[in-house]
């Protein structure tokens, strides 16, 4: 019972600790890494008009530190007059692309279509993706709403990679690699990883190597890249909740050790 | 042959599978195509197979009057997803996205979310310095955390060079150790396999 | 306000209560979750590979040698009977071989190869003793000592395979503490969705 | 696609002198044929220009590849011709024993999951399938509840035959339950809802998480250490180990699972596997050492890099 007991705490303490601190609201000034600097200033010097494709590659549970990773850029990408082509990987990431696309789009006043346009979802990711090399209308006869590619004024003009700036994929888990390795290597396309926090150390490699162009990562990386925006959103809102939930680990582990060593003591006593 | 058939379909399987690797000849790209897409319709069957023996257990437990409201509601989920995906198809706006948007994923995404909880609960109870080891696991533990929170990087660049160091220097080199380790097991298990010599998903009867 | 937030809502709290102890709304919540996800599967299993990747090209396009895999799924249903369900190995087997297969090289590249390449440094760089290429060293091959089976970890062998338990210990409290972060934001992200979309307590 | 008729010629012919030769398959004779095969496309890419067989790039893997397998040739031969093998000690092992024992005293189930990350072909899953069958058997013999959910009907169909065999060998077919080896959702957090449940209803005496892993290893972990339960764990995931370290009782690291797989049946072909891998391991801690040497001689040298 005391097991339980103890949980009860720990677990209502965390509860208490996050949803406090984000209500505060505080807004931290952080400095923007290299990565999330490169990732901003290379969006930013794209003429208007340019296009860029923007690839969900995630499931719904992660949504919570997916969205603000995505609205971030999507929201720069919007602000600056960029077309977006969005695309899918991941069955559960197709309805969400959908919708955080059309969301940001109303901020902005973009029209579906003229602006921007979702093709959907296809299974077999890399036999998608180096279809695209060749002609997306190819491997997208038609939108995600069921309208024929052709007829999509975004799509004028695009028939492959070499009239894409840009592809952002946004991951929780592998998919990017498939990006890096084929788009990347092959037609030499930027790419660019929009992350969890937990999958940064996994393309740490591709970064280094330079086949990644550049990261933004976890809550952290959205945080900064709203600074840089100049638009808070949901990354800055969470970063005294993560902040706080940091130091509360830190401090359980402090405690544990404690207790620990208090009963050691009175067992030899 | 009820055991010679499998083992060499197993083996002609895994041959060609191996062999393809090395080879970006249209013939071995074929090949690993079409066993590809076999391996996918098969596992859709088996989802099948699988969610038959589903329907079966729970029908057998409300039967017996076990559990029987909420295997009820297990089935009615099970149900309700083909039929909308029926009524209104699976595109965007369709009640099929509404029921994943609304009930499956806000659950989905919330069951993740446990972890948060659970990540406390064990710094709380595993990190205790019992002896060497688990003095090095809390201190290694330690020292990324103060490094990852955003506080630490603003009041000094020490620490983050410091979490920087260990994460891509010692620590890299047991992960390693560990991926190496892992690779030859893998490899040496499924070379039994294809050989035929572990024959664990042939048994029973 | 809108009926599908008010329902993520709940079912959103429905599941927090097992944080508290098991209980029938954690019961009825997981039921549903169970029941739907398995829904889900099936419709989405259906349309992209069933009906796209088999249905489509045999039935409408006439693709005759999509016979096999059909055949090859119908046996898996072989084992619901007790005389034929041995049958149900084919398919089993196609698939425990073409994964083995794959696995062989696929491993020994990506988990064997890779590793190895990467681990190699000069010891000495730009005149200076290269600290990191040494720990690396040691720590990998130690850790290599800790995994050898074939003998106690006595003698020079054990000192060796303690080492290397060290550095196992600092990856594992080190990619604990590297996880926590994203951990966290799941939560906070939940926390986010009740507290702006469905208590509306921030707008 | 006339790739694909070709693919099944192949295939085809290729199958019936399989079935003609199968009565008395050895596996010298596999490697022959492996090797045959892949030296003729060596052999091919270098003399035809246009369609090429053999992709250079991956000369290293296929290298390494026939190594590797004819090291596992060599200890298997090793076996054949009478030689016992033994492998250390495996700490998270002695509490197998441990664990059914505790269970049969307490008069619960033991639960047994391989993970939401895994399927049949892992080879991942197939060492866990191994020390399933030696825990059933000890299981079968105390009479002791086993519980089984998995995320794979693949999976739950190939559990089913190994946990009935494990009872028969005991002696015990008649404790075989069938419904406790079931298919639960294909979803992560799904399975891992379902499972959480599972463990904080039934309170099983001890908790076996062998397999491969994602986000869920925690979750179920916590869940079982709140209920009381031993946990013995182990996983090819790198990142769920140091999950599985912290929460659980007994963890198996990587390469370890496969060994335990080994320790536990005692089976001669697995135990010359470790052997072989073993014999790999001072291979590639030689290329390390010899590699480090060469490029603090040569810092301009690269021929270790693939």
């Amino acid at each position: 019972m005391t097991r339980l007991k103890t949980r009860w705490v720990i677990f209502g303490g965390l509860f208490l600790m996050i949803t406090l601190s984000y209500l505060l609201n505080v807004r931290f000034e952080s400095v923007a890494s290299p990565e999330v600097q490169k990732s901003y200033t290379y969006i930013e010097d794209l003429p208007e008009g340019s296009v860029i494709m923007v690839s969900f590659d995630h499931e719904a549970s992660s949504l919570p530190e997916i969205q603000p990773l995505a609205l971030v850029v999507l929201r720069h990408a919007f602000k600056n007059n960029l077309k977006i082509i969005g695309v899918s990987l991941f069955a559960e990431g197709t309805a969400i692309g959908y919708r955080l696309l059309s969301q940001t789009a109303s901020e902005f006043d973009k029209r579906y279509g003229t602006d921007y346009v979702f093709l959907g979802f296809k299974p077999q990711q890399i036999s998608a993706i180096l279809g695209m090399g060749e002609s997306i209308r190819h491997v997208f006869p038609e939108d995600y709403l069921g309208t024929p590619t052709d007829e999509i004024p975004v799509m004028h003009g695009i028939v492959n990679y070499d009239q894409v700036e840009m592809v952002v994929s946004i991951t929780d888990g592998a998919l990017t690699v498939h990006w890096i390795e084929y788009v990347g290597s092959q037609y030499h396309q930027q790419v660019m990883a929009a992350l969890t926090a937990a999958m940064i150390t996994t393309y740490d490699p591709y970064l280094a190597s330079g086949q990644l162009f550049s990261v933004v990562g976890g809550l952290k990386g959205a945080a900064e890249y709203e600074n840089l925006l100049g638009q808070p959103g949901g990354g800055n809102r969470g970063m005294l909740a993560q902040t706080s939930a940091h130091l509360y680990v830190i401090v359980l582990i402090i405690i544990g050790n404690i207790l620990y060593f208090r009963d050691r003591k009175r067992g030899k006593e | 042959m009820q055991q010679r058939l499998p083992i060499a379909v197993c083996f002609i399987a895994g041959v060609l599978m191996f062999l393809q690797y090395f080879s970006p000849h249209p013939v071995a790209r074929a090949v690993f195509v079409t066993i590809n897409d076999y391996w996918q319709i098969i596992f859709a069957f088996t989802l099948l197979v699988g969610i038959a023996a589903f329907v079966k257990t729970n029908l057998k437990q409300i039967s017996r009057g076990k559990d029987t409201p909420y295997r009820l509601i297990g089935l009615a989920g099970l149900v309700l997803m083909p039929v909308l995906a029926l009524i209104g198809g699976i595109k965007i706006d369709s009640p099929f996205q509404w029921a994943f948007e609304n009930m499956l994923a806000p659950m989905q995404a919330t069951v993740f979310s446990l972890l948060a909880f659970f990540v406390a609960s064990a710094s709380f109870r595993g990190f205790r310095a019992r002896n060497a080891q688990a003095v090095i696991l809390l201190a290694a533990a330690l020292v990324v955390l103060i490094g990852r929170v955003p506080i630490t990087e603003m009041i000094s660049e020490t620490f983050p060079k410091i979490t920087f160091w260990v994460q891509n220097y010692p620590s890299m080199a047991a992960r390693r150790g560990i991926l190496i380790g892992i690779g030859l097991g893998s490899m040496t298990t499924a070379l039994r396999v294809i050989l035929g010599i572990e024959r664990t998903y042939l048994r029973g009867e | 306000m809108d009926i599908g937030l008010i329902i993520a809502g709940i079912l959103t709290l429905a599941i927090y209560t097992f944080l508290y102890k098991d209980n029938p709304i954690y019961k009825a919540a997981e039921s549903l979750l169970i029941g739907l996800s398995i829904g889900y599967a099936l419709v989405i299993y259906w349309q992209t590979t069933l009906v796209d990747r088999l249905f489509a090209p045999l039935f409408w396009h006439g693709e005759l040698a999509m016979i096999i895999p059909l055949v090859l799924g119908l046996l898996m249903f072989t084992r619901f009977s007790n005389r034929l369900s041995w049958l149900s190995r084919i398919p089993i087997a196609l698939m425990i071989g073409a994964g083995a297969g794959v696995a062989i090289p696929a491993m020994l590249y990506a988990r064997t190869l890779k590793q190895m390449s990467a681990s190699v440094m000069p010891l000495v760089d730009g005149g200076g003793f290269n600290v990191e290429a040494l720990v690396v060293i040691v720590g990998l091959l130690t850790t290599l000592a800790y995994f050898y089976f074939s003998r106690e970890h006595k003698g020079a062998m054990g000192v060796a395979a303690k080492v290397g338990t060290y550095f196992l210990m600092i990856f594992f409290g080190a990619t604990f503490g590297y996880t926590v972060m994203s951990r966290m934001s799941t939560f906070i992200g939940r926390i986010d969705f009740l507290l702006t979309d469905f208590l509306r307590v921030l707008a | 696609m006339p790739c694909q008729e070709n693919f099944l010629l192949i295939s085809v012919s290729f199958a019936v002198f399989i079935i003609i030769m199968s009565s008395r398959l050895k596996a010298p004779l596999y490697l022959l044929l492996l090797l045959t095969w892949e030296v003729s496309s060596v052999y091919a890419s270098e003399s035809g220009a246009e369609v090429r067989w053999f992709d250079p790039a991956t000369l290293p893997t296929l290298v390494l590849s026939i190594i590797a397998i004819a090291v596992v040739l060599y200890t298997i031969r090793l076996v054949q011709s009478g030689r016992k093998l033994s492998i250390r000690e495996i700490p998270g092992l002695k509490a197998v024993e441990e664990a059914v024992g505790r269970a049969t005293e307490m008069g619960s189930p033991i639960l047994y999951t391989p993970g939401w990350g895994g399927d049949i072909q892992r080879p991942t899953t197939i060492a866990s399938m191994n020390i399933l069958s030696s825990v059933a058997e000890k299981t079968a013999h105390y009479d002791c509840r086993l519980i089984y959910p998995t995320h794979d009907p693949v999976i739950m169909a190939v559990a089913q035959e190994v946990v009935k065999e494990a009872h028969a060998k005991a002696g015990h077919l008649d404790r075989y339950r069938a419904d406790d080896i079931f298919y639960i959702s294909s979803s992560q957090f799904g399975y891992a809802a379902a499972v959480d449940g599972f463990i904080s209803r039934t309170k099983p005496a001890s908790v076996f998480l062998l397999g491969t892993f994602e986000a869920e290893s925690l979750i179920l972990a916590e869940t079982a250490n709140s209920i009381g339960a031993i946990q013995i764990a182990g996983t090819d995931s790198t990142i769920q180990l140091a999950f599985f370290i912290v929460a659980c009782d007994y963890t198996l690291i990587g390469e370890e699972l496969f060994a335990a797989s080994g320790y536990l049946s005692q089976n001669s072909m697995i135990l010359s596997s470790v052997k072989a891998q073993d014999i790999l391991k001072i291979f590639i801690g030689l290329f390390i050492v010899i590699a480090v040497i060469w490029a603090t001689l040569d810092p301009s040298s690269t021929w270790w890099s693939f």
